[in-house]
């Protein structure tokens, strides 16, 4: 069976390891660089709990063969935090109480980063539909929609005090 | 196109626990060399934040503050039994276990205390700040850290309790049914306002006004994530879910993944108003109830109930789809 | 955050405590924001192996031959596991506590029940070679009639699907878990009005985002160290080792943390053939259920019928209620015996009605067997008792929540299974509910109280 | 069983390994779900990833857009404003940052919406294969017919084009009944309708009944339905998890007239 080596930038650090071709995205992140926050939920594209950023781009890593990807750069959630601090996101989904069983929270986490780099006053509606490919089978959702308009304005506030400094 | 507007009522009430083959849960608890208390479980957090609760029941059973309590569970190596999260039972027969456990620690705790402070034991309480005092005399203090320390070091003594529930099994009379099947009920009310598409029989379901009664909100924050997140799920069921499509007549067109499986998306959530009511039970762990089941009961029969407000279709089989509703509407119309 | 009402029950609920009755923050909520948290599937470990399974393709048939000699030569597939391989191939969850029957089998053996059924288990050193030597197996069947619906199921000229001899669950010598209170007849033929009603429902996926699943892990001393998302770790344990026929010493479960339950995780269903692939290879085995599994294979919230009828007088008190509920716990038992009696506790609902008569049948079909699902036994029955309500009051035009009022339970009725009633509060949930939306209540169901005895003031 | 995965960085490599029997792929929405999961025969994939078929290019108003394009790209390129309606009716963002134009032609019904509202467009596809290449127009296209490179059609004239999708949510579900539809009018009068429907059939449906029915009418409430009457013998709907043949053929004139009344 032809296995290759794929070089990703994860999380800004260079990486190298051999991929089969069913090797995806999703189980190359997991299983070969130990970066377990993308879950497999449903390997079907349709449950969002592995979204990861491609290029920037958020999108589901279960359907990526990874050798399609050699040389891409990806972000994950475990790359998120500086240290001990958290992103914007992340911790208003802490003070937002928006999580349960937490399975989907990695991926709601990253299609809201990405949400936010494009459209930094995102309506309740257009955090809906960049939500939607994103199953949360707990929380009702609205918590979630909350935390991350939440963190909109904390990441606008911090925005626009770094500007009047 | 016409939009018709419902409103629809629905209250329910839900049974804590069970009564299959008795229902017990136990808790370990014990304290580590410089006073952390570690609760020995192996009972299973779904996410509805049962490693919480229980380390509340804890700290306040103890007197101590939250950062002194570490749950360790779900071993079964470890932590003794735990029937199992369902049944609404994780909260009331963990948190009891816990309580109970917690409560002979305590005592141990304190009794250390009052060697090392040559006082009555009777006489000590905890400030819940980490420190045992003597009642009226506050400056007469010592902290958790030294008292453990003093019970592992210099008084050879083990800071640990056991706590177990056992709801005993109830058999069923046969010809009867009486039983004893719970341990205590909570209580729900919904009321769901809906919009229905005459012309496309499409279901929106508006708000969701919902009263509950839990007995008491060990952390209201979570208590309300249960019930949101319950009456979400009851809004799913009633208009979207089914692994059968066209049950009973054909077992076709299954669906096979979360596109097919229909659930409301964040774009369908209603606005929900809830409120807690709060009236202890005398079993539970400081009053509380098992919620976990009973939030997604009411919503259903609630949005049933509104949609015949709406437009006159009364809906009795589950989900209530497009299809079912414009039948009925097309039924009315044939009918006029 | 929802608001507390403190006004109600006040005297009950005076309280002095710290930490009890605060938002303390989850103590797992930094692990699932940073993508920490260790989930089942998150461990990984060297030379894991994995099992898929192969499946019945039929509702209903006899199995003729089992070929799976194509499977074995899949490069990659190390073992093949038939129901002879199984220690104790018949099990029924409840078994440990006395329920039986044991009548569903961890592999297939001489027929199929439904469709999707495990027949037989193959083991790989990857998911992709385990996948294509399941499909390499090849089943030949001869189809039989498959019965599909609950009440049909009843009929005396339906063929008979189970080994016990029955297509419903015998409770004690009834065919249904009954609850007789009072004399319904008598109550029916009180009335000023009768009104019945039929309800149903479909199956319900509890479509966790995290599927069923587990790793077992063989350890240096022999024991099987089991990573599960069981909803219930010594009830997995002990089923386990019972099917493996092995001492309870020789397992170890792990879990506690999981991706969404909902009930769907208390069946034990991947952790037997696990343990006996981990055993066969001495590997690392995982078996997890794929979404199409989950959604289609995992047991379903069941699907249920329920007739009601009530017996009505003018002013709106209901003096006898009759249910017949139907069950459809598909091909085997699992939990639903007792869902069915869970369902039968629940009736007539928190009213209080003084003639009640009710039979709960647990019914065999050709169906994905059901079982357990957040509001067990009790969701589709308030479905019923509610809309029933609605009809009720309705047609004998009375304001909903005042016909509710006028029947709800309080503390010191007798309820049908004859607990009598304590820490009653449907009463105040209705009032609360009705401020909350402004919709008007007169004074006398304004007035009325849990804890004050039906009769008595109001 | 996937037993290879190329990435070639052309076009000519990835027909050559078409040529030899390889399946390919643009965002492998379509191909991996079942890969992932299910058994399958020995499968080598091509890759269109870095084979140079990406992007959107406007020659006054044509438009000519790369196969492998995403449907993210076109959901967010200001110059097709019509598309970006149709694109972000068709899954989910992450599943749109992989999923290509191309790919969305040969998805199954009721799913690729974006091929529905092509055919409405009259849009035509580059096919490339080992003898050459040629055009056809999508409507006519079928699996197998040779590696699509680009797609290719004139910007509607604005107001012109309609579409609507209806589905069982707002956002990120496949269609119960998609229209899409380009329509001239002169002085109240259509004078060209063409208009493409999915959901309602085994392939996106090209409504000539429809057509036939409003050219020569002015739009209103009665010829639309009317027309929707005519349509009602052309469309195939099938049961599925979303819904019934019978709740499509029922509510099919509803969302066409709501396409192209708008109400």
């Amino acid at each position: 069976m032809p296995v290759r080596i794929v070089n990703l930038k994860v999380n800004g650090v260079d990486q190298a390891f051999m991929a089969k071709p069913e090797t995806t995205l999703l189980l190359a992140l997991r299983e070969q660089l130990g970066l377990t926050g993308a879950k497999r939920g449903c390997a079907q594209g349709a449950c969002g709990s592995c979204t990861v950023l491609l290029d920037g781009a958020p999108v589901v890593s279960c359907l990526v063969p990874a050798a399609t990807v050699d040389g891409s750069a990806v972000a994950t959630v475990e790359g998120l935090a500086d240290g001990q601090e958290l992103s914007d996101v992340q911790q208003a989904f802490i003070d937002g109480f928006a999580t349960q069983c937490g399975f989907c929270t990695p991926g709601m986490i990253m299609s809201a980063e990405a949400l936010l780099a494009r459209n930094p006053d995102p309506t309740a509606d257009e955090v809906n539909e960049a939500i939607s490919g994103n199953v949360c089978r707990c929380t009702g959702y609205a918590p979630i929609v909350s935390a991350i308009l939440d963190a909109a304005r904390r990441r606008r506030d911090r925005a626009g005090q770094e500007a009047t400094r | 196109m016409t939009l018709l507007y419902g409103r629809g009522f629905a209250s329910v009430n839900y049974p804590t626990g069970m009564n299959l083959g008795g229902d017990p849960s136990q808790a370990l608890i014990h304290a580590t060399t410089m006073g952390g208390f570690v609760i020995s479980l192996s009972s299973v957090d779904l996410g509805q934040g049962l490693k919480t609760v229980v380390a509340q029941c804890a700290a306040e059973t103890l007197g101590m503050p939250m950062e002194q309590i570490i749950v360790d569970t779900a071993d079964t190596d470890t932590g003794p039994h735990c029937m199992g999260t369902f049944a609404s039972r994780g909260t009331h027969r963990v948190g009891n276990a816990v309580i109970m456990a917690a409560r002979e620690a305590r005592e141990v705790m304190l009794q250390v205390a009052a060697d090392e402070l040559e006082v009555d034991a009777g006489d000590l309480e905890t400030d819940g700040s980490g420190y045992v005092r003597l009642k009226g005399s506050p400056a007469k203090q010592i902290h958790i850290s030294d008292i453990a320390l003093a019970a592992h070091f210099k008084q050879g003594k083990s800071i640990s309790g056991r706590g177990m529930f056992l709801k005993e099994r109830s058999y069923p009379v046969p010809e009867t049914g009486e039983m004893d099947p719970d341990s205590c009920q909570a209580h729900a009310c919904t009321v769901a306002d809906v919009e229905v598409d005459d012309e496309t029989g499409v279901v929106t379901v508006l708000r969701l006004h919902n009263t509950y009664e839990i007995g008491r909100a060990l952390n209201p924050a979570m208590a309300t994530q249960q019930v949101e997140g319950g009456a979400w799920m009851g809004v799913s069921h009633a208009i979207f879910e089914s692994t059968e499509p066209y049950y009973p007549a054909s077992r076709a067109h299954g669906p096979v993944d979360f596109s097919e499986y229909l659930m409301p998306g964040s774009g369908e959530i209603p606005e929900q108003t809830s409120v807690i009511l709060e009236r202890p039970s005398s079993n539970g762990p400081f009053g509380a109830k098992g919620i976990g089941e009973m939030t997604a009961n009411a919503p259903i029969p609630a949005i049933a109930n509104a949609i015949f407000d709406a437009c006159g279709v009364r809906l009795t089989t589950m989900p209530f789809t497009p299809e079912s509703v414009l039948r009925g509407l097309d039924a009315l119309r044939d009918g006029a | 955050m929802a608001r507390i009402d403190s006004e109600y029950f006040r005297d009950e609920r005076s309280s002095d405590f710290t930490v009890i009755g605060t938002a303390v923050q989850r103590s797992d909520v930094l692990g699932h924001v940073t993508g920490r948290t260790e989930f089942m599937e998150d461990r990984t470990f060297p030379n894991l192996a994995h099992l898929k399974i192969h499946r019945s393709a039929h509702h209903h048939a006899l199995i003729t031959d089992v070929d799976y000699s194509e499977a074995l030569k899949v490069p990659g597939v190390l073992r093949v596991i038939t129901y002879k391989d199984v220690p104790e191939n018949w099990y029924g969850v409840l078994r440990l506590i006395g329920i039986g029957p044991d009548d569903e089998p961890v592999l297939a053996e001489d027929r199929v029940l439904y469709k999707g059924e495990p027949i037989v288990a193959v083991v790989a050193d990857s998911e992709a070679a385990a996948l294509e030597g399941a499909s390499k197996v090849k089943v030949t069947y001869t189809e039989l009639p498959a019965v599909l619906d609950v009440e049909e199921a009843m009929l005396p000229e339906t063929p008979v699907i189970k080994r016990a001899g029955t297509n419903y669950f015998v409770y004690e010598g009834h065919h249904a878990r009954r609850i007789r209170f009072g004399d319904v007849e008598a109550g029916f033929a009180e009335a000023d009005h009768i009104f019945e009603y039929r309800y149903s429902s479909a199956p319900i996926e509890h479509a966790p985002t995290e599927t069923t699943g587990c790793i077992v892990v063989p350890q240096p001393g022999g024991r099987l160290l089991i990573h599960s998302n069981t909803q219930a770790a010594f009830f997995t344990l002990d089923n386990t080792a019972l099917t493996l026929k092995r001492p309870f010493t020789d397992l170890q479960v792990k879990g506690g943390t999981v991706g969404g339950g909902f009930g769907g995780k208390v069946d034990v269903m991947v952790e037997p053939l696990a343990c006996i692939a981990a055993t066969m290879t001495n590997r690392p085995v995982k078996f997890v259920y794929t979404r199409e599994e989950e959604m289609q294979v995992s047991s379903p919230r069941a699907a249920e019928r329920i007739y009601i009828k009530d017996g009505v007088m003018n002013d709106g008190r209901i003096v006898a209620r009759k249910i017949m509920l139907y069950v459809d716990a598909g091909a085997y038992a699992r939990h639903s015996p007792y869902g069915a009696t869970k369902a039968a506790a629940h009736l007539p609902g928190p009213y209080t009605i003084p003639n009640v008569y009710a039979d709960c049948h647990c019914v065999y079909t050709n169906r994905t067997p059901s079982s357990a699902m957040r509001g067990f036994g009790v969701t589709i029955a308030d479905f019923a008792i509610e809309s029933q309500m609605d009809q009720v009051a309705r047609a004998l035009h009375i304001d909903p929540l005042e016909f509710r009022l006028r029947n709800a339970y309080r503390d010191g009725d007798v309820k049908a299974h004859r607990k009598v009633a304590s820490g009653t509060a449907l009463i105040e949930v209705i009032q609360s509910t009705a401020a909350l939306v402004g919709h008007e209540l007169p004074e006398e169901y304004r007035a009325m109280s849990s804890s004050t005895p039906r009769g008595a003031g109001a | 069983m996937l037993t290879e995965v190329h990435v070639p960085d052309d076009v000519s490599a990835a027909v050559r390994l078409l040529a030899g029997g390889a399946t390919a792929i643009g965002g492998g929405t379509c191909v991996l779900p079942w890969l992932n999961d299910y058994a399958s025969p020995p499968t080598e994939l091509v890759s269109l990833r870095r084979a140079g078929l990406s992007g959107i290019r406007l020659h006054g108003d044509t438009v000519e857009i790369g196969a492998a394009t995403t449907l993210a790209q076109v959901e967010h390129d200001d110059r097709l404003e019509d598309l970006n309606a149709v694109v972000r009716s068709i899954a989910s963002t992450p599943v749109r940052n992989l999923a290509t134009v191309g790919g969305n032609l040969f998805a199954r019904q009721p799913h690729g919406d974006l091929a529905v509202a092509l055919v409405a467009l009259d849009a035509r596809v580059t096919l490339v294969d080992e003898t050459g290449s040629r055009e056809l127009p999508v409507e006519e296209l079928t699996n197998g017919a040779g590696l699509v490179t680009t797609v290719t059609f004139e910007l509607p004239r604005p107001g012109t084009f309609r579409y609507v999708k209806a589905a069982r949510r707002r956002y990120n579900s496949a269609s119960l009944v998609t229209v899409a539809a380009t329509v001239t009018e002169e002085e109240g009068t259509v004078t060209g309708a063409r208009i493409a429907l999915g959901g309602v059939g085994p392939r996106v449906i090209r409504a000539h009944a429809v057509e036939a029915a409003l050219v020569g009418q002015e739009l209103t409430a009665d010829t639309v339905r009317a027309a929707g009457e005519a349509g009602r013998g052309e469309i195939e709907p099938a049961d599925d998890a979303y819904a019934s043949a019978w709740y499509r053929t029922r509510v099919f004139p509803v969302h066409l007239r709501r396409a192209l009344l708008g109400h």
